[in-house]
């Protein structure tokens, strides 16, 4: 599996991301940078953790209109898997590519920890290595994860499965206290109608190693490499 | 301000100089100064750029060691870690200005500690910040709090660096006065360490990174002043943090090191411009001319003295090889930062700054840094305070007491703090906040850098030398319980008025002893910053010298932490008890006594137990590993039994040792260990001519002591959890 | 020109700054406060010195990128 | 009644979010944009009755808690 990592000016957890997908693959991701006009082909498009442009005036909404942006829709047009994680994620919903938005979490307060998530769905291309309802445990490190959209959004979402992953408590029962920033329905991923689009809030790059944070994350990209070697 | 003021006496007293400095700097100039010319003098003679009060005191810290690679001197001290690495580092005081501004305030401290450790060449690879509060039920703590901690995450989360350890202390005696001490750890190869010596009259000068605007001109001089009401309603224009701009910053000035460009590299910190011309000049034994109409500014109409002092952030001053002024703005512009000429090095040894063609500065650079007032003050040593003895002092229930010291300000879990730190960016944070230390992986090989900041400004105020020396011993021993080899030390110096002499006699004696505890463990003193005149309407803080440790892990697989992994484990006393209770954490909270001499220290026993301590952990004898510190023993065990979620059956108090004095005692050198090879750990440190007793065994979900009181850990995490949420709340 | 933008959550949409606030506010001992909405506020300093087209400019930035359309409204006033 | 509240830097403050917002709107082909300011505004709902009453209190809401006075300044209007 070939990936491209695409990093904007401010992108933190490239780096992360980059490890956990060679990990996975075996092969070292190429990294394309915000003003890249053409993204070559690739197996899948990552759009990694961070602050792009110090996530001024909204996280997500000015890296969302960087030329290497209008690359990546083109390409997630076609069809290329695209992943965005934690600012990434808010990036996609500013550029359109998945629904609902991102606001400040319900603490006003940058919330890193460990939570769980419960994987909503095992069939796609992001969640292949798990099992429907399987309780992961990665961490969030985020200011702005509170995810929002409108109940005709939310409903599609629901009906088409398109919820992937949920914060719960470690025994899979949803919990408030187990979201730690008062997304709705305690959302924390969501694919896109073809589910050929993945956006998170959690960092499963950052669980990928025994002795930091632990493997529960590495299933997503094993799932990636399962279903695009 | 107008260039030509007059130099009024009341200007000179505004500008902080006493009649004999201005008589000196008069001296020097041999004329009348321009007041652009004063500012500079000004700050420079401050005492935080200065140290015009420590520095005869600092030179008697031991700075060098087989693995020094840069002492005190340079922007942040690096020392060798093999594989052709150095770990680079320092700390640093925003203690002023997060008073004014919390969130600012302390941000910016973050962004000008890290700009400090990137200046050297190196990528910073964590964060610490040490923090002191005034009393929880001061009106303005919870908002200092919010702010400070908010402040120090908005711009460590923002620039992607974890922030992975700290200490937070509450006491009155920082009412009027918090410490923000900031310190950052960064890589860099060994063989390319950058320094900050001008070298090469004709090559230029060049200014990078953000505008300059009118921000926190007179920052110095106000770090270097007592508070009063009045300076508070003053509000000088503060800074405000751009961590974005800092990040591209260093990847930047990162990218550009890469090149075979520069001579030499220096942030704008402190006395912004001013202090970093200065010193590149002073290091390099040359002068340096700047204009300052190509100073990239963001406000209209600023004077050269507000040019010179202003202390806008995310900027760097930089010398480059001839013809390399065109790699640096290719890479700024790429990372869209402004790069500008805006001088050159001279051969004249003089500080010469032009406006609009004229000259406004025009300073002899040897002389403003080497003649600068070096001060003997006066000091006075503190009165030496009886021993107290456990049989005098307040008997509670070590349970009732255990619950009470787990829930009070100082041993509170900080959760609610990292919670908001992003700790974990990277993915090389191995031990996580809440441990003895933080271990962070050096990339691409199989070490760690161990790392933690510590201080006990109870036993510092009761006597000097002992916390001082207390202060180094904690780190080390933070360091080794995780596994690591403590290597050196960076400190920051928190203290009142020194003109003072009982302030100044705590400043020598806490010198005193950490110098001495440095070299006893070979753990030179490497960087640091001193920040005086903490007090408030001559209100001193307790003398508060933090100190930031960092040690090597060879193998990082080695680490252990401090949670309880199984039942069934023994839990072994390493280091000898005797119950000591002066200036402990129980006198305080459970008697209401802040008073009695602290823990006496032996060195040769530090040093001698925690090579065993080490040597366990490494050799993979123990499952888990505890410093004991502030609440002695049974807080100690109850952090072990939180953290891993397994509770503990306890043996008895040793004949001879009153129960509250056994739990709770300070005495130093103390380490428990979980160990599944109690007859190896026991063998091991008989060899090694430490003490070493079973204290009890890992069990079930509650700690229970022998007659059986008992509390759950439930119970427990919830009183220990529950203050600083609901504090906050 | 000069050109202020007030952007705000459209209503309906839920504004966890604004209730924060507003608890904040209650706890501080101010009575009364019902509600409390938060949004943004920006002065934009423009080249252009025709009033129409300055607000065309502004309301396409605000389309594109000074509000969340999804979630936000916006107004523009040129002075 | 209602309060509005305009909360914006002090000139003369750093205002990195306004310059990161005027690149950003440069980059996407909007000319002419000189300067960017970014400030918040916030809306109130309160439920005292007496227009001087409700100023007074919201300034002091101003000063304790919506601005942070070191700097910023507000702007508060009761309709
Ligand atoms: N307490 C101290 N112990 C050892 N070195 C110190 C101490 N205080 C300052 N130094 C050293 O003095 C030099 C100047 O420090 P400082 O002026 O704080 O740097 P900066 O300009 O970055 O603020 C640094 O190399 C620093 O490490
Ligand atoms: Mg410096």
């Amino acid at each position: 599996m070939k990936a491209a990592v695409v990093s904007f000016p401010g992108s933190n957890r490239e780096r992360d991301i980059m490890m956990a997908l060679e990990r996975a693959s075996g092969v070292k991701p190429s990294l394309l940078w915000h003003g890249d006009t053409e993204i070559p082909d690739t197996d899948l498009i990552v759009v990694p953790g961070g602050f792009s442009y110090g996530d001024y005036l909204r996280c997500g909404a000015m890296a969302a209109h960087s030329p290497v942006m209008k690359a990546l829709k083109e390409k997630a047009a076609k069809g290329t898997p695209v992943l965005g994680v934690c600012n990434g994620f808010q990036i996609l919903v500013e550029a359109g590519l998945l629904p609902g938005a991102l606001m400040r979490n319900a603490s006003l307060k940058f919330v890193c920890r460990q939570v769980h998530l419960r994987v909503e769905d095992s069939q796609s291309l992001f969640t292949n290595a798990y099992e429907k309802g399987q309780v992961i445990r990665v961490p969030v490190a985020h200011a702005e994860g509170n995810y929002t959209a409108d109940e005709d959004t939310l409903k599609h979402l629901e009906d088409r499965g398109l919820v992937a992953f949920r914060y719960v408590a470690p025994d899979g029962s949803l919990a408030p206290e187990a979201n730690p920033n008062g997304s709705t329905r305690a959302i924390a991923g969501i694919f896109n109608d073809s589910k050929t689009v993945l956006g998170l809030m959690p960092h499963p790059e950052d669980a990928t190693d025994p002795h930091a944070g632990g493997m529960d994350g590495f299933g997503m990209f094993k799932s990636l490499v399962n279903a695009l070697h | 301000m107008i260039p030509n003021t007059k130099i009024t006496a009341e200007v000179v007293q505004e500008h902080g100089l006493t009649e004999d400095e201005y008589a000196l700097l008069l001296k020097i100039m041999d004329r009348e100064p321009t007041l652009a010319e004063l500012g500079i003098f000004s700050v420079m003679w401050s005492e935080h750029c200065s140290y015009k009060s420590s520095r005869v005191w600092l030179k008697t810290f031991p700075t060098s060691g087989p693995k020094v690679l840069q002492g005190p001197g340079e922007n942040a001290g690096a020392v060798d870690i093999g594989d052709g690495l150095a770990a680079v580092f320092k700390i640093e005081s925003h203690n002023h200005p997060s008073f004014i501004e919390p969130y600012q305030g302390a941000a910016t401290g973050v962004g000008g500690i890290l700009r400090d450790v990137f200046t050297m060449g190196a990528r910073p690879i964590a964060n610490l910040n040490a923090l002191r509060f005034g009393d929880p039920k001061h009106p303005k703590t919870r908002h200092l709090v919010s702010g400070v901690v908010a402040g120090i995450g908005g711009y460590g989360n923002c620039i992607g660096v974890p922030t992975v350890a700290g200490e937070t202390n509450f006491h009155p005696s920082y009412n009027g006065n918090i410490l923000v001490n900031a310190m950052t750890v960064g890589l860099a190869r060994a063989d390319r360490i950058f320094k900050a010596a001008a070298r090469g009259p004709g090559n230029r000068v060049l200014y990078v990174g953000a505008k300059t605007g009118r921000d926190g001109i007179h920052g110095a001089t106000m770090a270097s002043a007592e508070f009063t009401e009045e300076s508070e309603a003053k509000r000088p224009t503060v800074q405000v943090g751009d961590p974005f701009t800092e990040k591209l910053l260093l990847e930047a000035c990162l990218e550009l090191m890469a090149e075979d460009a520069i001579v030499a590299i220096q942030d704008m910190g402190a006395a912004g411009l001013t202090s970093s011309s200065v010193e590149m000049a002073a290091r390099g034994g040359l002068g340096i001319e700047l204009n300052i109409d190509h100073v990239p500014m963001r406000e209209t109409g600023m004077t050269t003295y507000e040019v010179m002092l202003s202390e806008s952030q995310e900027r760097m001053l930089l010398v480059v090889k001839p013809g390399a002024e065109k790699i640096a703005e290719r890479i700024f512009k790429k990372w869209e930062l402004d790069c500008a000429d805006i001088g050159v090095v001279t051969e004249t040894g003089r500080l010469v700054v032009k406006k609009d063609g004229k000259v406004e500065i025009d300073i002899p650079v040897a002389p403003l840094v080497d003649q600068s007032p070096l001060y003997r003050r006066p000091h006075v040593p503190s009165p030496k305070r009886p021993e107290i003895k456990a049989a005098n002092t307040k008997v509670v229930e070590p349970v009732a007491a255990l619950k009470q010291l787990m829930g009070c300000p100082d041993l509170a879990s900080k959760r609610w703090i990292w919670d908001q730190y992003d700790h974990l960016v990277g993915n090389d944070t191995i031990q996580t906040p809440g441990g003895d230390a933080a271990v962070v992986r050096v990339r691409d090989t199989r070490k760690a850098l161990a790392m933690v900041v510590d201080c006990t400004p109870r036993y510092c105020v009761a006597d000097p030398k002992t916390g001082g020396m207390q202060a180094v011993v904690e780190t080390w021993r933070n360091l080794t319980a995780v596994g690591a080899e403590p290597i050196a030390i960076t400190d920051n110096l928190n203290f009142g008025n020194p003109q003072r002499p009982e302030i100044m006699g705590q400043i020598v004696g806490c010198i005193e002893g950490m110098g001495e505890a440095c070299r006893a463990l070979d753990y030179p003193v490497i960087s640091g910053n001193v920040s005086l005149y903490n007090e408030t309407n001559g209100q001193g803080i307790l003398p508060t010298p933090v100190v930031g440790g960092v040690g090597l892990l060879d193998e990082y697989t080695q680490t252990v932490g401090l949670a309880l992994k199984n039942a069934g484990c023994a839990l072994v006393l390493i280091g000898e008890t005797k119950g000591w209770l002066g200036a402990s954490l129980y006198l305080r909270e459970i008697a209401g006594w802040e008073e009695g001499a602290p823990p006496p220290i032996d060195l040769a026993v530090e040093r001698k137990t925690g090579d065993l301590v080490r040597g366990l952990v490494r050799g993979g004898k123990v499952e888990a590993c505890h410093d004991l510190s502030d609440g002695g023993l049974l807080v100690g065990i109850a952090e072990m039994a939180l953290a891993g979620g397994i509770g503990a059956k306890l043996e008895a108090a040793p004949k001879g040792t009153p129960d509250h004095a056994w739990w709770f005692g300070e005495d130093q050198a103390r380490y428990v260990v979980a160990t599944a090879d109690l007859d190896g750990v026991l063998a091991t440190a008989k060899a090694a001519g430490v003490p070493a007793r079973v204290i009890g065994e890992t069990a079930g979900a509650s700690l229970t002591l022998a007659g059986g009181s008992a509390i759950s850990l439930d119970e427990l995490r919830s009183i220990h959890e529950g203050w600083l949420p609901k504090y906050m709340s | 020109m000069k050109a202020t933008v007030h952007v705000t959550l459209k209503p309906g949409v839920l504004d966890p700054q604004g209730v924060a606030i507003g608890h904040a506010l209650t706890g501080l001992g101010f009575a009364g406060v019902n509600s409390v909405r938060m949004g943004k506020f920006l002065e934009l300093d423009l080249a252009e010195t025709d009033r129409a087209k300055a607000e065309a400019a502004v309301k396409a930035m605000c389309e594109k990128l000074l509000a969340n359309t999804v979630i936000e409204s916006y107004r523009v006033e040129i002075r």
